[in-house]
């Protein structure tokens, strides 16, 4: 709660702070901001407490994935540099734009009713709109902005007319007294709940970009400027998740068996798709999107299992997800500067001209892959466990063999970067982004070697 | 405070309005339609061209304009959707009391915020 | 609802709809003759005595002119665009209070057209609607001066909207309700020990004027006529119309002035209340037939007001307009909104 | 105003289901069918509307105003919406002239 | 905590080779694999001859699953450490003669992959088994990958896949054992032997396991990657995948899959018995055929793995212990194939065998030390792979005879391709390219001279290491038979 007044002031003096002459003071600005929003929002942890009438409730959970999705706005922000080289007249607007939907996404992993699930889900996607056609005179961002746009606002209105329904069977928003209403009476005899929690469903598919509501993902990420890209796959995606999870288990838990057959189909189908799609591209941006629509599945894996481990996994995973992903967009966007190309062969022979850079990107799609020694192996071993002790085993032989698949995409990647001869120049790299990209490295291997410290926090 | 107003409405009490509609309606009709009927009707290329000041028209008409009317459309909608929400305060204002007072001062404070936001940033700046 | 309230209903309604058309022709009339008062000139005096036949000859004259739509422009819209403004400006009389109550024959029979508890919003959602007659209008004609007149004319209705919006809210703050029937009511209060004068100007001075400076930008008049400048513009939104088209457009601007001077009378004017009205004792019937005669009355002064502005005024540079509409009157009524609801509540700690 | 909720209750609660599902089920086959960016943002505001009036009959037949609450909420929401919506096409129409979706096809699906 | 120091050393002298630039990463990381060598032996004085764990490192790891980092070393691990921290040092040294580009990265690669492979061998919790098991692979794929040969890239990456998806069916079956086991779960070592499973359980979970190992060996018919990985790689990557990793898939079935799936391997024991018997014919008429003198090694070695897992699925004593000490041989004798072979391809710039002849004639020392290794590869009495061999030759007849006379044929094939490839390459006439041919420099002789020791030592004296193992052995068929 303290971080989303927090935000949403700092977005606001954010936003003054941008009619000052230089941009230079901007970035250290949100970035204290975001630090102080950390802060923050580390001091509600342990400390459970509910506002405006129980809407909202900051506990664990809540708090958790907020700490996640401010931590990775805070290791995104830096790779902006260029933009505020560039004197970008409209920098302060991005920046707050993020800052607000990071005000939407905390609504969404903390909320208790379904209106501010909406708000937030609003406030986030509207921001994003706005972000993904930041780009005003590229053609691509704009059709970027303008297909999430339609997109978005068509699932926003399926999401709102699930909600109805599911306020006509229930009547209520609270998610507790959804959950009270939806045991009490036999889902299988109301169609008015059935079909609420199926369009919501689809809605916060969509949202999260899974398929088979994924369509705008590779589109979207591909137009869209790749440091908002990263915030995209990251921030917006972990928020998804988060309130999908938590509207399964908050409020249809009692109806787990309704709604779980969809949920796995949904899975498998997104980890299809994502890991197969993903193996098809030959522009890194796109495939990184598709890998996000992976990613997507591999977190729904959480909600299938949905026992008192997937919490926890799911935590983990974002983290993991967040931070690989966060590096490896911040790779692309210096060498897709450099090299005016975001596809694979921009990164050829990176291992030779900037060792730190392809290092660093090795990691991120060691994590991204799932091998040990980087966070992403034990974000899937968490998930899968959960999933196994819920005796899924055919999901996971999906989900192993789609690992596999993985590795293949991810791969090119490194062998661009080690194995093909260089094509271009050093690409110079600014210091805090370097220093960035270090702590990236360093916390994604912590994650892989002591995991311990981040898998048991909620 | 007296109250007048009828202690029930049905959706029949709203007929008056469909009777007022249908007398405008029927107004607005007659006269189209009269003026239709008895007005001259000589076609000529000139003048069904479009009107400019007797120079030959060029182009089309509906060519983009100022960015400026957007911005003030899309301000108008913001604020009118605001300034709606004050609407239900205004009028139990007497029973929230003070609370809603300070509520709302917060809800016009960050109005004025945008509303001075938009004006640094020069959105109303006319040429 | 029993058929004989229909009939009083639908008597009340179309009396009121008579009564618009009927002052709105005859402020044609009037303007011209206002005009020609203030410019020391006569004035149309041809048709009839003192020219009073002048708007019928005027009405006669329009609808027998061509009916003349451009070429290239949208045939369905270019119809529908002064349709629709004539429309809305007949239907927002419908909630005006033109007097209390009759009593005949035990039956207490408002001298309304329709209530609705929230009248206030019904007028503004139908003048709001009045921009699209103008702005269709303006786009279907295809032509560079009538797009122009209507964009202006949309920018320039939206941003006083909001003014005048918020002034409502002030006033709202005072009455308490959003019906035009229980605002009226409540003026016929004593103030001061007089009945009848409880009105709310007393208590909204600011809240009036930013509503009547904004009652004329919304209703295009001098000096917020930009959308039909003539020096600029030809004839903004209606360069392209003629005959009746043209007259709709017209009349429809006159039927707003008066619903906009009924409406000021009956928010802050007292409506049909009157100084004195309980005090002298009159049976019940005549004191509203009264109140009704001192509320046209009321009206035919702004309407006066307005023709007078005109031709006293010069008419603003568009920049002039918008920074007017958008830096002085909305923070000046939201300054408006707060001192009011700071005032109200100060009165209630105190008393 | 406490009456208006009877006005409503008047009508069968299934007619209202009925009404707003088909205009929903109208946006969203606008949505689908329709190719003009401005169109198919209408078709949007449909839907929102749809909901609007769905949420408002459910409201009034239970006696709960949080359904009007949330209304409410969609409201300001959709504003945001159609302010951010509409900038977004007229910066699309600024760039391309155009506003059929067709032309936006440099980014495959 | 000493089984900790033995895996973490090499990893943190691999950081600090790689501030290290130019020549001195190579005598840095030499040193750094020499003091591990030291620590290895120091392991070995320490250890007390029985079948208990020794050196027992117990942490927890990711304490809210009730996952421990726990690694300690008993006879079995301790002859594959003390192989490693043998080889590695006489890797780096073999390859002081190349001039790799970027050489910091690749010693630190060597090092990293040392303490994958340590892990491996040490762990005694089933998931720090997985990690480190993952962990050796990455080195290994950029040593492949980065200084590789040509077709590097689709050769390692196929290569890299392959072992992936074996190894992701593993952790998938480690999981699964993990929440079998009773309470608040756990998955150490001994957790899994308690288990017991019912039959059809374990005749999946043994494929589940069995791929992974069976792709590291490899066991035909999981072998394809094999020979393209060895021939591209370069000799050192090549020593260290044949000399030490391939025997990750080894030590794997027999800590990992042999006694925790018990029911399912005597279910299947005969298929996997078949398939190595096939792939000890198959590697070995392969290997005759061979032009290429690192393919016909590659391939040779195919043959020898697949005698080596056939011994291992009888399930007997001999067999056992037969894997036990052939692990060590191969490792010996494969890595001095190799080392030899990359001299020749140094000194003549091909592996063409055709191409060679006369060799001899001007490099007594070369032709010495090649032909001892080659005599202990083809299991001549008195050196090591003679040890190991018998052992599990007998292992497989006591299990079935006619496999064990069919698995016999290893001895006379491998002899037949190994003397053909020595008799063409080293004898006959000079040519060109073998004109002036040097024989070994100081270098390679520190390489090879230990070598041709360990092939004395195991062949004549096996049981200094068969005593290190053999109670350790005892109690795995005691848990197998349970």
């Amino acid at each position: 709660m303290t971080s989303i007044i927090l935000l949403s002031i700092f977005g606001i003096l954010n936003l003054f702070v941008g009619f000052m002459k230089s941009k230079k003071v901007l970035m250290p600005v949100v970035l204290l901001f975001l630090a102080v929003a950390l802060g923050a929002t580390m001091f509600d942890w342990n400390q459970p407490q509910s506002y405006f009438s129980n809407m909202l409730s900051t506990d664990n959970f809540s708090v958790g994935f907020t700490a996640v999705m401010v931590l990775s706005t805070l290791f995104i922000l830096p790779f902006s540099r260029s933009y505020v080289v560039a004197e970008n007249s409209n920098l302060a607007e991005y920046y707050s734009l993020l800052l607000f939907a990071l005000v939407g996404g905390i609504m969404m992993v903390s909320y208790e009713n379904l209106l501010i699930l909406f708000v937030g889900i609003e406030i986030m996607s509207i921001s994003m709109y706005i972000i993904a056609g930041s780009d005003k005179r590229n053609i691509l961002s704009n059709e970027a902005s303008m297909k999430y746009f339609l997109m978005g606002s068509f699932f926003t209105g399926i999401i709102l007319f699930g909600i109805a329904l599911l306020y006509g069977a229930t009547g209520a928003f609270y998610l507790t007294d959804i959950a009270a209403a939806a045991t009490r009476m036999d889902p299988a005899t109301s169609p008015l709940l059935l079909m609420g929690l199926l369009l919501v469903l689809i809605g916060v598919t969509f949202k999260i970009g899974a398929a088979p509501f994924h369509f705008w993902t590779p589109d979207v990420y591909e137009g869209t400027p790749t440091v908002f890209t990263s915030y995209m796959s990251t921030v917006v995606k972990t928020a998804g998740i988060a309130a999908f999870y938590k509207l399964m288990s908050a409020a249809f838990g009692g109806v787990y068996d309704q709604w779980f057959p969809t949920v796995v189909a949904i899975t498998v189908l997104t980890l299809l798709i994502g890991n197969i799609g993903a193996v098809a591209q030959t522009s890194m941006k796109r495939m990184l999107a598709y890998s996000s629509i992976s990613h997507a599945g591999y977190l729904m894996i959480a909600l299938t299992s949905f026992n008192d481990r997937s919490e926890n996994a799911l935590l983990f995973y974002s983290l993991a997800y967040a931070i690989a992903t966060i590096a490896a967009f911040g790779i692309l966007k210096y060498v897709g500067d450099a090299r005016g190309s975001d596809d694979y062969t921009a990164f050829n022979g990176l291992g030779k001209t900037n060792p730190l850079l392809a290092f660093v990107m090795t990691v991120a799609m060691l994590s991204l892959a799932g091998i040990p020694l980087t966070g992403g192996f034990f974000g899937k071993l968490f998930l899968f466990s959960a999933a196994l002790e819920q005796g899924m085993i055919w999901l996971i032989i999906v989900a192993v063999l789609m690992s596999a698949v993985g590795i293949y995409y991810y791969f090119r990647v490194i062998i661009a970067m080690y194995m093909r001869d260089a094509e271009g120049e050093r690409i110079a790299v600014d210091p805090l982004a370097t220093f960035t990209l270090i702590s990236l490295v360093v916390l994604t291997v912590l994650m892989g070697v002591v995991p311990g410290l981040f898998s048991n926090l909620l | 405070m007296e109250t007048t107003a009828p202690a029930q409405y049905l959706p029949a009490d709203y007929l008056p309005i469909v009777i007022q509609f249908v007398a405008a309606l029927g107004f607005v009709i007659f006269s189209m339609v009269v003026t239709h009927l008895i007005g001259p009707k000589r076609k000529s290329a000139v003048k069904h061209a479009s009107w400019e000041c007797g120079i030959e028209s060029k182009g089309d008409a509906r060519a983009p304009i100022s960015i400026k009317y957007f911005l003030i459309a899309i301000l108008f909608v913001l604020f009118d959707v605001e300034v709606i929400f004050l609407y239900p305060w205004a009028v139990n204002f007497r029973a929230l009391g003070l609370d809603g007072f300070v509520w709302m001062l917060m809800f016009m404070g960050l109005l004025l915020t945008g509303f001075f936001y938009v004006i640094r940033k020069g959105v109303l700046k006319w040429e | 609802m029993e058929l004989s309230l229909l009939l009083i209903k639908g008597l009340i309604i179309f009396a009121v709809f008579g009564i618009t058309l009927l002052i709105a022709t005859y402020s044609t009339y009037a303007e011209r003759k206002v005009a020609a008062f203030i410019q020391d000139r006569v004035g149309p005096n041809r048709a009839g005595p003192f020219g009073l036949a002048q708007p019928l000859a005027d009405a006669v004259k329009l609808f027998f002119k061509e009916e003349f739509v451009p070429a290239n422009a949208n045939k369905f819209l270019f119809i529908a665009g002064p349709s629709l403004a004539m429309l809305t400006a007949c239907m927002s009389s419908a909630v005006i209070p033109f007097g209390g109550t009759l009593i005949i024959g035990g039956e207490a029979i408002h001298l309304q057209a329709i209530e609705v508890n929230i009248g206030i919003l019904y007028v503004f959602g139908i003048v709001a609607l009045g921009v699209y007659g103008i702005m269709i209008g303006g786009w279907a004609s295809n032509n560079k001066f009538s797009l122009l007149g209507a964009i202006r004319a949309a920018s320039q209705n939206i941003s006083y909207e909001l003014a005048m919006g918020m002034s409502i809210i002030a006033l709202l703050l005072v009455t308490g309700t959003l019906s035009m029937r229980d605002i009226a009511a409540q003026q016929g209060q004593e103030l001061f020990g007089i009945s009848g004068l409880n009105w709310n100007i007393f208590y909204q001075p600011v809240g009036f004027l930013i509503f009547i400076i904004c009652a004329f930008a919304e209703t295009n008049r001098v000096p917020f006529d930009l959308p039909e400048c003539e020096t600029e513009l030809v004839g903004g939104y209606h360069t392209e119309y003629s005959s009746m088209g043209m007259g709709l457009y017209l009349f429809a601007e006159y039927v707003n002035i008066f619903v906009a001077s009924a409406v000021m009378a009956t928010l802050y004017f007292g409506g049909y209340n009157f100084p004195f009205m309980h005090q002298l004792g009159l049976p019940h019937n005549v004191v509203t037939i009264l109140g009704t005669v001192v509320l046209f009355a009321k009206i035919f002064f702004f309407i006066f007001f307005f023709m007078w502005v005109r031709w006293t005024l010069p008419r603003f540079r568009y920049d002039q307009l918008m920074n007017l509409g958008w830096k002085i009157l909305i923070p000046l009524s939201i300054l408006n909104v707060i001192v009011t609801g700071g005032a109200i509540l100060l009165k209630a700690e105190l008393f | 105003m406490n009456d208006i909720p009877e006005v409503i209750r008047t009508i069968p609660l299934n007619y209202y289901l009925y009404f707003s599902t088909a205009l929903f089920c109208i946006g969203i086959i606008g949505v689908l069918t329709r190719r003009n960016a401005i169109i198919i943002f209408m078709c949007i505001e449909l839907m929102l509307n749809s909901v609007n009036l769905l949420l408002t009959a459910f409201s009034s037949y239970r006696s709960d105003p949080n359904g009007q609450i949330f209304v409410f909420f969609i409201m300001a929401v959709a504003a945001a919406e159609v302010a951010v919506g509409l900038a977004i096409i007229v910066m699309i129409y600024r760039n391309v002239r155009s506003t059929d979706i067709n032309i936006l096809n440099k980014l495959k699906w | 905590m000493l089984t900790a120091l033995i895996i973490l050393w090499p990893a943190l002298a691999a950081l600090l080779v790689l501030l290290v630039k130019g020549d001195g990463a190579r005598k840095i990381a030499f040193g750094a694999a020499l003091v591990e060598l030291v620590l290895g032996v120091w392991a070995w004085i320490n250890f007390v001859p029985n079948a208990s764990t020794q050196f027992l490192l117990n942490e927890p790891w990711i304490a809210n699953a009730g996952i421990m980092f726990k690694v300690g070393i008993d006879g079995i691990s301790l002859l594959m450490v003390l192989l490693t921290v043998f080889l590695v040092p006489l890797i780096i040294l073999s390859t002081a003669k190349h001039r790799y580009e970027k050489p910091s990265s690749f010693y630190a690669l060597i090092l990293f992959m040392q303490t994958g492979l340590l892990g491996v061998f040490t762990a005694l919790d089933a998931f720090v088994f997985y990690f480190f098991w993952e962990v050796a692979l990455i080195p290994i794929y950029f040593i492949a990958g980065m200084w590789g040969g040509e077709n590097r890239v689709r050769v390692t990456f196929k290569f890299f896949i392959y072992t992936v998806f074996g190894s992701l069916f593993m952790l998938a079956a480690f999981v699964y054992l993990y929440f079998q086991t009773p309470g608040t779960h756990s998955s150490e070592e001994v957790a899994f032997y308690q288990l017991v499973l019912d039959a059809g359980t374990q005749s999946w979970l043994f494929w589940f396991l069995f791929i992974a190992f069976a792709i590291k060996m490899p066991v035909f018919p999981f072998h394809t990657w094999q020979p393209d990985t060895y021939t591209t790689a370069p000799a050192a990557g090549t020593m260290l995948l044949s000399g030490i990793m391939l025997k990750m898939g080894i030590y794997g079935a027999l800590r990992w899959l042999l006694p925790v799936v018990p029911l399912g391997v005597s279910q299947w024991a005969n298929v996997v018995l078949v398939l190595a018997i096939i792939g000890i014919i198959y590697g070995a008429i392969i290997a005759i055929r061979q032009q290429d003198m690192k393919r016909l090694v590659a391939f040779s070695s195919i043959s020898h793995v697949g005698l080596i897992a056939a011994g291992l699925f009888t399930l007997n004593h001999h067999g056992l212990q037969g894997a036990m000490i052939q692990m060590l041989s191969h490792g010996v004798n494969v890595v001095g194939m190799f080392f030899i072979i990359d001299i020749i391809q140094s000194r003549t710039g091909t592996r063409e065998i055709a191409a060679m002849g006369g060799i001899t004639q001007n490099t007594p020392f070369l032709s010495v030390t090649f032909l001892v290794l080659l005599l202990g590869t083809v299991a001549l009495p008195l050196t090591n792979g003679f040890v190991g061999e018998f052992l599990l030759l007998m292992g497989v007849y006591q299990y079935n005879a006619w496999m064990g006379a069919v698995a016999g044929l290893t001895i006379i094939l491998g002899a037949v391709y190994m003397l053909r490839m020595f008799q063409r390459v080293m004898f006959g006439e000079k040519n060109e390219i073998t004109q002036g041919f040097t024989d070994l420099t100081f270098n390679e002789k520190a390489v090879l001279v230990p070598l041709v020791v360990m092939v004395f030592w195991i062949g004549l004296h096996p049981n200094t290491f068969l005593t290190i193992s053999e109670p350790a052995v005892l109690k795995l068929l005691d848990v197998i038979k349970r």
